[in-house]
């Protein structure tokens, strides 16, 4: 069971927390937060279809808040996280993020993971300047003043993959099924990868393009479509762009059809140790995932940081992921934001925020691009019996986050830049003009 | 057929999983008689009633009212012209008044569209005050009829039918569960209607078969049996083998 | 007095809502420093609430009086909500992501070169009013002619408006149907020129809301009211004994029907305008289910519980969600539960009681009376 | 349906099948980058290429070590594939974890090495591919009969020219029929691949004829590959092109009795799902919108009892399935029982407020799970006996779905039984049709009552036992099931339960035949009209049930 944190627990246990550090108890390095605390709010479903993912981001945050506190808090005043369930409704996304703002007042909002949820609370957001951290690998194409975007664009995840299938350690693929759950994250990855296979020589014909519904749980007609797209002699891959839920029964039944990793390796944008986790594994050995970020990476602050998860959620086995490290990124940078403005104002701390640098927990160093984006080392992971990913490759160094994609026609001369000198999220560098009305 | 026919029931069959309900049944009614049919459980006498009013279609034979074939048509469309229904149970609008009820049988709209803007005309009124005195309701009318006694039921019921105006009026066993003075005032009734209407009347009570005082169908396994004066055919040895044989 | 006339006090609830809107408008208008200013936080979740009070409102006209227990009301809902969007996307021009005149972001987005047919005509406000209500009517009208005249019933009923609604969700969940798939419609700029986060387009949006809201209840009220509205009791208590009295029930239940569609899609419309988004989801089963429940706890066949249910249940949903995030799906199932079990009728069947203090009525249930003479 | 005969041998030489199916395609491509530069020379230490963590050195270390052969080839590869080859972090030494302690990997003698200074050796899927193909290599020679059939499976799958003279060896050496047919095919796919020795036009199309005689997924691989192949003669890839259309015309056949298969599997999903809803909607009149979470509940006791048995015996861990059908079915059978008595029995009458209220139990019945396991997916393990897959001539059966095949059957049939057979269910019988009458005949009926709901549940509790083998199991695994179970009970008619075997059967065929032809969300809306008009003219369903009092 996960502690419950209410508002009230918080302020309970900072009080306590500072009453312990007034006491002198051991260990107690920084000054205990005093003062009117900092609301940041925390935006992620508790219930419904995606509480499976995202109560754990909730989580994080909430460990994040208290560690920050243990450090003194934030411009000396604790921080205080105001939960809310949208419950993956999405108009209930924007109604929350209205109060998040309006009302709770909160100083920036950690929350959001399916793009239907971004784009419901943008305009909210947007209209009242909010800040929000997405920390969830998305389809890019969108760049906003008000979001912070620490999750992977397309070109931090889905072309490195591609990349690394076509390579010799990946196998070489000449033949691709591209296959996702019909939403808009996997249409417009798969759109970019169609195009760029295409650069890369791979025809039509070697292409194969499959949308399936949201939870989809019956693969068999699927999984055989793919046995036979993988007899035409080729070395063929599958890039999957399928969403959470469906993966569980799509993998059975790849297991069950005897579809090994070295037959059809499958390269998945959205399974991490958290899906695994509900997964046996055994017949998975050496399917592949694209990520920013694996639990089995040995690094120090990698370390520490799954140590502390352990340590707040009083269970050795819970695992970390990909969106919590975008989680703790985006966190930090936020604090440093605040901290080098000295306010939690939203136009100052949106500005102070392109250029900041936090260090990856995996090695390496996140910093925010003029587009809100961050850069982000590329890992290629292949999934073990024990439920977590082996490293099999790594981009030589961080890749910046591009928001528009230069493998689609509409968006190939687009660049997003909220510095002051052109202040667009859509800036046409051909035109030399900011696209539709969103100027900052 | 004959041209002082009002309703007939030529070879008419039906058939349910093989059983057969109704078994070339034919049968037919003059204008304004009444007639009693009796017969033993399962004799096919609700089915009959089925038949003649749209709910059940039969597999076989020809029904006609007037010169109209039943068979081709729907309940609406055969209680539009001219039939009338009353049911074993009675079967009123509980949560409606007892003047609503009334007024929802009243022969003239129909169309859903037209009732919305409708307006009780002064000419309704005085055709809905008539029937509540035929039915002795006068002072029920206000009430919910979901309050109203079993046997009150049973006459809100019959002034519906009324209110319908039906050159026919298929009875269902009317005096299930009156009292005996009741089952008296309900048999006068009927022969009060009977001097406007043609009558079909189910029944089992013979006392109150007796004192309707009207030629008797006898059905039995679907098909007539007998057909006569209630002492005539209550002396057909067939028909005493049906009620007590066996 | 009697459960059937229970509806009177509609013709109240509409004055309230009008009179409520109408000061939480001029409330919103006020500068943010007075005390009694209306946030336009409180403005949305107003503006919302009552567009689920159509919903409902149209859910207990065909359940509460025609006896139809629909599982599927959302899809006319959605059906409008998707109509307004198209309109309201439509307003975007130009302003979009792309800059793009002709086509929708999402259309851009999705490498569509133009527009398909099915959105022409779609950027002018009266053809988009004119297909929020012809679509969800057409499809209620086709729906119900074929269900209501092969005598489709009960459960049967309830479980097919159930698949046609997740069929709609399916459908609307593809990208390739051309309404944005997953994320829908959203980003809305402005209604005929007025800006959409104006607090003055807010204002004056939730008071034609309030306006629209009581209009329909007075057109439910008057449907119910007369003698049409006895014929609707008889079909849904009767529904045999109607039809020997000559009446084509079919016929009535569709005029219901197609009516309490109307005010769903009308609901819709009003929904997308001030929550600012649409997608597939409002197509879901489970919120055609919650609808029902709205009505269940306000109190059914009475027009007022039906918008009262919506309201409180939101109401509550909002507060819970916020304060008690992780409990808040405890308290929503007991109530329900709870409702069901302790107030049969409803809140409206609880005012009804306390002052007058009398032993609980039996509501007729609405069983199907043809089981009787099969 | 021949079921329980395909159980016997055919399943077994289906599992032999499987464990040589890896690399097919892989493999060509391997074959293609994968040219070795030099040839192992005896007195070369081909283990030392392991100890690097280049994927590349690695496995052409693993094929060097397969070429020289020797008797640690196989005990390292095998180390190697089970993650058990370590690596000293300096130098070269290599070191297998034991049950016991270490031993070294050149010797195999037990050794002590400092685990501090240790790493695992660097797997990927080019190295899993070039162990499986040395492993083939060298159990081909020495293996036992099975082990050399897996091989020879191998051999055709990766159809590497550079392997032709160990198959005509391989060919030499054996009289066993099946394993010489394998092997023909083998060498049949080798010539036609690039890199194969000129040859013929005569023997490549004697190639071709064997390869289209084989038939399958791989001989059409290679076929395809041919018939491009400009290395070959043109009469050569004309007729592979013709064997590939040949093949791909037999392929369509079998795909028929393919998809019937997955329908009847998906159908068989859905009886499951829809049965206990027949038992409380359908008998009894409960709308039940909880259903879909007793099945989770099933589910989750499933997931549960596996963990129990693991931690108390773990020998028997993979005979827990068997362990959690009665379990599953207790537990929800007696949760069953008190949502009737505490919730379901004042509601009797009122059939359309049971919906609202079982929509609450089902809300608060998720929300108390995801508060107890949290709201992720749980890991329950399918057992090896079901896992994999077997041939039927060109349709290949899963062996999970299979199972799950049988287990509704056998389901159904105890239904039936205890409705049929069992005073319980002659009680049962007589409550639905007159409560009145059976009351006064003796019947307790409110006991009745809570024993068919428990009933009920009880078997959506076992629907949640086959479920948590092929699909996700967290707290929103009965939202998914819900809608499709009431379309069954409802398309099949209320009541009836052949009419929900019918319905079941029907959608699952229908949604798996509409799938292919226009996608598989198309198919689930146009099932979904389908069902809907075909209820506009059937009102009452497949199977209505005539006489009085059965509507709702």
């Amino acid at each position: 069971m996960s502690p419950r944190f209410s508002r009230r627990d918080f302020t309970k246990f900072s009080l306590a927390a500072s009453a312990a550090m007034l006491a002198g108890v051991k260990g107690a390095a920084a000054a205990a937060p005093k003062g009117e605390p900092i609301r940041i709010g925390v935006l992620h479903s508790l219930s419904g279809t995606m509480a499976i993912s995202e109560t754990t981001l909730k989580d994080v945050i909430l460990m994040l808040v208290e560690l920050q506190n243990r450090k003194g808090g934030v411009l000396g005043r604790p921080l205080e996280a105001v939960v809310v369930d949208p419950a993956s409704n999405w108009p209930l996304f924007a109604e929350k993020a209205r109060q998040l703002l309006a009302v709770d007042k909160v100083a920036s909002v950690f929350g959001c993971w399916t793009s239907v949820s971004r784009k419901s609370v943008l305009p909210v957001f947007e209209e009242l300047n909010g800040i929000l951290f997405y920390p969830v690998q998305y389809e890019g194409q969108e760049c906003s003043r008000n979001v912070f975007y620490t999750g992977a664009a397309p070109n931090q995840q889905a072309i490195p993959a591609v990349d690394y299938l076509l390579s010799a350690d990946g196998g070489g693929a000449k033949r691709f099924a591209l296959i996702g759950t019909d939403y808009v994250y996997p249409r417009t990855t798969n759109q970019i990868l169609q195009n760029y296979l295409k650069s890369k020589g791979i025809a039509d014909a070697d292409i194969m393009v499959n949308y399936t519904p949201f939870g989809q749980s019956d693969w068999q007609t699927i999984v055989s479509q793919l046995k036979a797209f993988g007899s035409a002699g080729k070395k063929t891959a599958v890039v999957s762009t399928i969403n959470g839920d469906a993966n569980v029964p799509f993998y059975k039944e790849l297991g069950a059809q005897g579809i090994s990793a070295t037959d059809i390796p499958v390269m998945a944008f959205s399974v991490g140790e958290e899906e695994l986790a509900g997964m046996d594994t055994k017949p998975l050995v050496g399917q592949l995932a694209a990520w920013n970020y694996f639990e089995s990476i040995d690094s120090p602050a990698n370390k520490s940081f799954i140590k502390e998860w352990h340590d707040y959620t009083k269970n050795p086995k819970r695992t970390t992921n990909d969106p919590m490290e975008a989680s703790y990124i985006g966190f930090n940078l936020w604090v440093q934001a605040v901290e080098k403005v000295g306010s939690t104002d939203h136009d100052k701390v949106i500005d102070a925020m392109v250029g900041l640098k936090q260090p990856n927990l995996t090695g390496g160093t996140a910093q925010v691009l003029p587009n809100h984006h961050i850069t982000k080392p590329v890992y290629i992971g292949e999934i073990q019996d024990d439920g977590q990913f082996n490293v099999v490759w790594q981009t030589p160094k961080e890749v910046p986050g591009m928001a528009w994609s230069p493998y689609v026609p509409e968006t190939k001369n687009l660049i997003g830049d909220w510095t002051k000198s052109v202040s667009c999220g859509n800036y046409d560098t051909v035109k030399k003009a900011c696209l539709g009305a969103k100027h900052g | 057929m004959s041209a002082g026919t009002l309703l007939e029931l030529s070879h008419v069959s039906v058939t349910f999983d093989g059983f057969r309900a109704i078994n070339d049944l034919s049968l037919s009614l003059a204008p304004g008689e009444m007639r009693a049919i009796i017969g033993p459980n399962g004799a096919g006498k609700t089915t009959m009633m089925d038949i003649i009013t749209g709910k059940t279609r039969p597999d076989t034979g020809v029904v006609k009212f007037r010169e109209h074939d039943l068979t081709k048509l729907d309940e609406p469309a055969i209680a539009r012209m001219g039939i009338g229904r009353k049911f074993q149970k009675p079967t009123v609008f509980e949560e409606l008044t007892v003047r609503d009820n009334l007024l929802l049988s009243l022969k003239g709209l129909r169309s859903p569209f037209a009732l919305l803007f409708a307006k009780e005309t002064a000419e309704e009124k005085a055709r809905i005050d008539g029937l509540l005195h035929t039915i002795r309701l006068g002072r029920e009318a206000p009430r919910q009829a979901g309050g109203l006694s079993h046997g009150q039921k049973q006459w809100l019921e019959i002034g519906m039918l009324l209110g319908q105006e039906p050159d026919l009026l298929l009875v269902d066993e009317p005096v299930a569960g009156m009292t005996d003075a009741e089952t008296m005032e309900t048999a006068d009734l009927l022969r009060e209607i009977n001097q406007t209407r043609s009558v079909v009347v189910v029944e089992h009570d013979m006392e109150f078969v007796r004192a309707l005082d009207v030629k008797v169908t006898v059905l039995h396994e679907g098909s007539v049996l007998a057909e006569g004066e209630l002492d005539q055919v209550s002396n057909d040895p067939r028909v005493i083998e049906v009620y007590l044989g066996r | 007095m009697n459960a059937s006339l229970s509806f009177r006090g509609a013709s109240v609830t509409a004055v309230i809502v009008v009179l409520l809107t109408g000061v939480l408008a001029v409330g919103s208008l006020l500068p943010a420093s007075s005390p009694v200013q209306v946030s336009p936080f409180i403005m949305t979740l107003a503006g919302k609430y009552l567009a689920y009070a159509m919903l409902a409102l149209a859910v207990d006209l065909v359940w509460g009086f025609a006896g139809i227990l629909t599982l599927g009301h959302a899809a006319f809902f959605a059906l409008g909500g998707y109509a307004m969007g198209m309109y309201l996307v439509r307003e975007i021009g130009a302003r979009g992501v792309y800059g793009n005149a002709d086509l929708p972001d999402f259309m851009v987005f999705l490498s569509w070169k133009s527009l398909p047919w099915y959105w022409w005509g779609s950027d002018h406000f009266p053809v988009a009013l004119l297909l929020m209500l012809v679509v969800p009517a057409g499809l209620a009208g086709l729906f119900g002619w074929l269900a209501f005249r092969s005598r489709v019933s009960g459960v049967y009923l309830s479980i097919i408006t159930q698949a046609l609604t997740y069929a709609l969700m399916l459908a609307f969940f593809q990208n390739g149907f051309g309404f944005g798939g997953n994320n829908g419609l959203t980003d809305f700029k402005d209604i005929l020129g007025f800006d959409l986060h104006s607090p003055y387009t807010r204002a004056g949006m939730l008071f034609i809301s309030g306006l629209i809201l009581a209009g329909a209840l007075l057109a439910a009220r008057y449907v119910v009211g007369g003698r049409f509205g006895s014929l609707l009791i008889a079909v849904r208590d009767a529904e045999s004994r109607t039809r020997f009295l000559g009446y084509r029930p079919e016929q009535v239940k569709l005029l219901v029907w197609v009516f309490s569609a109307v005010i769903a899609a009308i609901g819709g419309a009003l929904y997308v305008i001030q929550v600012g988004i649409i997608n597939p989801g409002e197509f879901a089963p489970a919120n055609s289910i919650e609808a029902v429940i709205w009505v269940a706890v306000g109190g059914r066949g009475t027009l007022s519980g039906a918008v009262i249910g919506a309201i409180l249940v939101n109401l509550g949903k909002t507060l819970f969600t916020a304060w008690l995030p992780e409990m808040w799906l405890y308290g929503l199932g007991a109530l329900f539960m709870a409702t069901t079990l302790f107030l049969p009728q409803g809140l409206m069947g609880l005012m009804r009681h306390l002052p007058e203090k009398r032993p609980s009525e039996v509501t007729p249930e609405v069983t199907n009376p043809e089981g009787g003479e099969a | 349906m021949a079921d329980v005969a395909m159980s016997g041998p055919a399943a077994l030489s289906g599992r032999k099948m499987r464990n040589g199916v890896r690399g097919i395609f892989a493999a060509v491509l391997l074959s293609l980058l994968f040219i070795q530069p030099h040839h192992a020379r005896a007195d070369e230490d081909a283990f030392a290429g392991l100890a690097t963590t280049q994927f590349n050195t690695i496995a052409s270390s693993v094929d060097q070590i397969a070429q020289q052969g020797g008797p640690r080839a196989l005990p390292v590869l095998r180390a190697l594939a089970d993650r058990k080859l370590f690596a000293a972090r300096e130098g070269d030494g290599l070191f297998i974890r034991t049950d016991s302690g270490w031993a070294d990997a050149r010797s195999g003698a037990s050794a002590s090495p400092d685990e501090e200074t240790l790493r695992p050796v660097r797997v990927n899927n080019r190295v899993r591919l070039a162990v499986a193909a040395a492993e083939a290599e060298l159990e081909l020679v020495s293996g036992t009969p099975a082990e050399r059939q897996a091989s020879a499976n191998v051999f055709y799958q990766r159809h590497d020219p550079a392997m032709l003279p160990a198959i005509d060896k391989a060919l030499s050496k054996t009289d066993d029929a099946a394993l010489k047919d394998t092997l023909l095919n083998a060498r049949a796919a080798a010539l036609l691949s690039p890199g194969a020795p000129a040859s013929d036009a005569q023997a490549q199309q004697q190639a071709v004829a064997k390869l289209k005689a084989a038939g399958g997924l791989d001989a059409r691989g290679v076929l395809a590959q041919a018939s491009t192949s400009e290395a070959l003669d043109p009469a050569t890839r004309k007729a592979a092109e013709a064997a590939v259309s040949s093949i791909d015309f037999k392929l369509k056949l079998w795909g028929f009795g393919q998809d019937a298969f997955y329908g009847l599997s998906l159908g068989s999903v859905l009886l499951l799902a829809a049965m206990g809803l027949a038992i409380t909607f359908g008998v009894m009149g409960v709308i039940n919108m909880a259903h879909g979470e007793l099945m989770m509940i099933g589910a989750y006791t499933t997931w549960l009892t596996q963990k129990a048995v693991l931690s108390v015996v773990p020998a028997l861990g993979s005979f827990s399935l068997i362990l959690a059908i009665p379990a599953a079915f207790l537990v929800c059978g007696a949760l069953g029982i008190v949502i009737e008595r505490g919730l379901i029995r004042f509601l009797y009458g009122r059939p359309l407020e049971t919906l609202l209220a079982t929509w609450g139990l089902s809300l608060i019945l998720q929300q108390v799970i995801r508060s107890l396991f949290g709201p992720t997916n749980v890991a329950v393990v399918t057992p090896p006996w079901l896992s994999g897959s077997f041939h039927l001539g060109g349709i290949e059966v899963t062996i999970d779905r299979l199972a799950i095949m049988i287990f509704a059957g056998v389901v159904m049939a105890g239904l039936m039984l205890v409705l049929r057979r069992t005073p319980l269910g002659l009680e049962m019988r007589a409550v639905t049709q007159n409560r009145r009458m059976a009351a006064l005949m003796g019947i307790r009926t409110a006991r009745v009552d809570a024993l068919t709901f428990g009933l009920g549940s009880g078997i959506a509790g076992l629907a949640g036992v086959a479920v948590s083998q092929i699909d996700n199991v967290s707290p929103n695994l009965g939202q998914s099931y819900i809608i499709d179970s009431f379309l069954v009970v409802v398309f099949g008619g209320v009541g009836n339960l052949w009419g929900t075997l019918a319905a079941a059967a029907t959608l699952g065929v229908g949604g798996k035949a509409l799938e292919p032809l226009v996608g598989a969300v198309s198919g689930k809306i146009l099932l979904l009209v389908l069902v809907i008009l075909y209820i506009q003219r059937h009102p009452r369903g497949m199977f209505p049930l005539r006489g009085r009092g059965v509507e709702s």
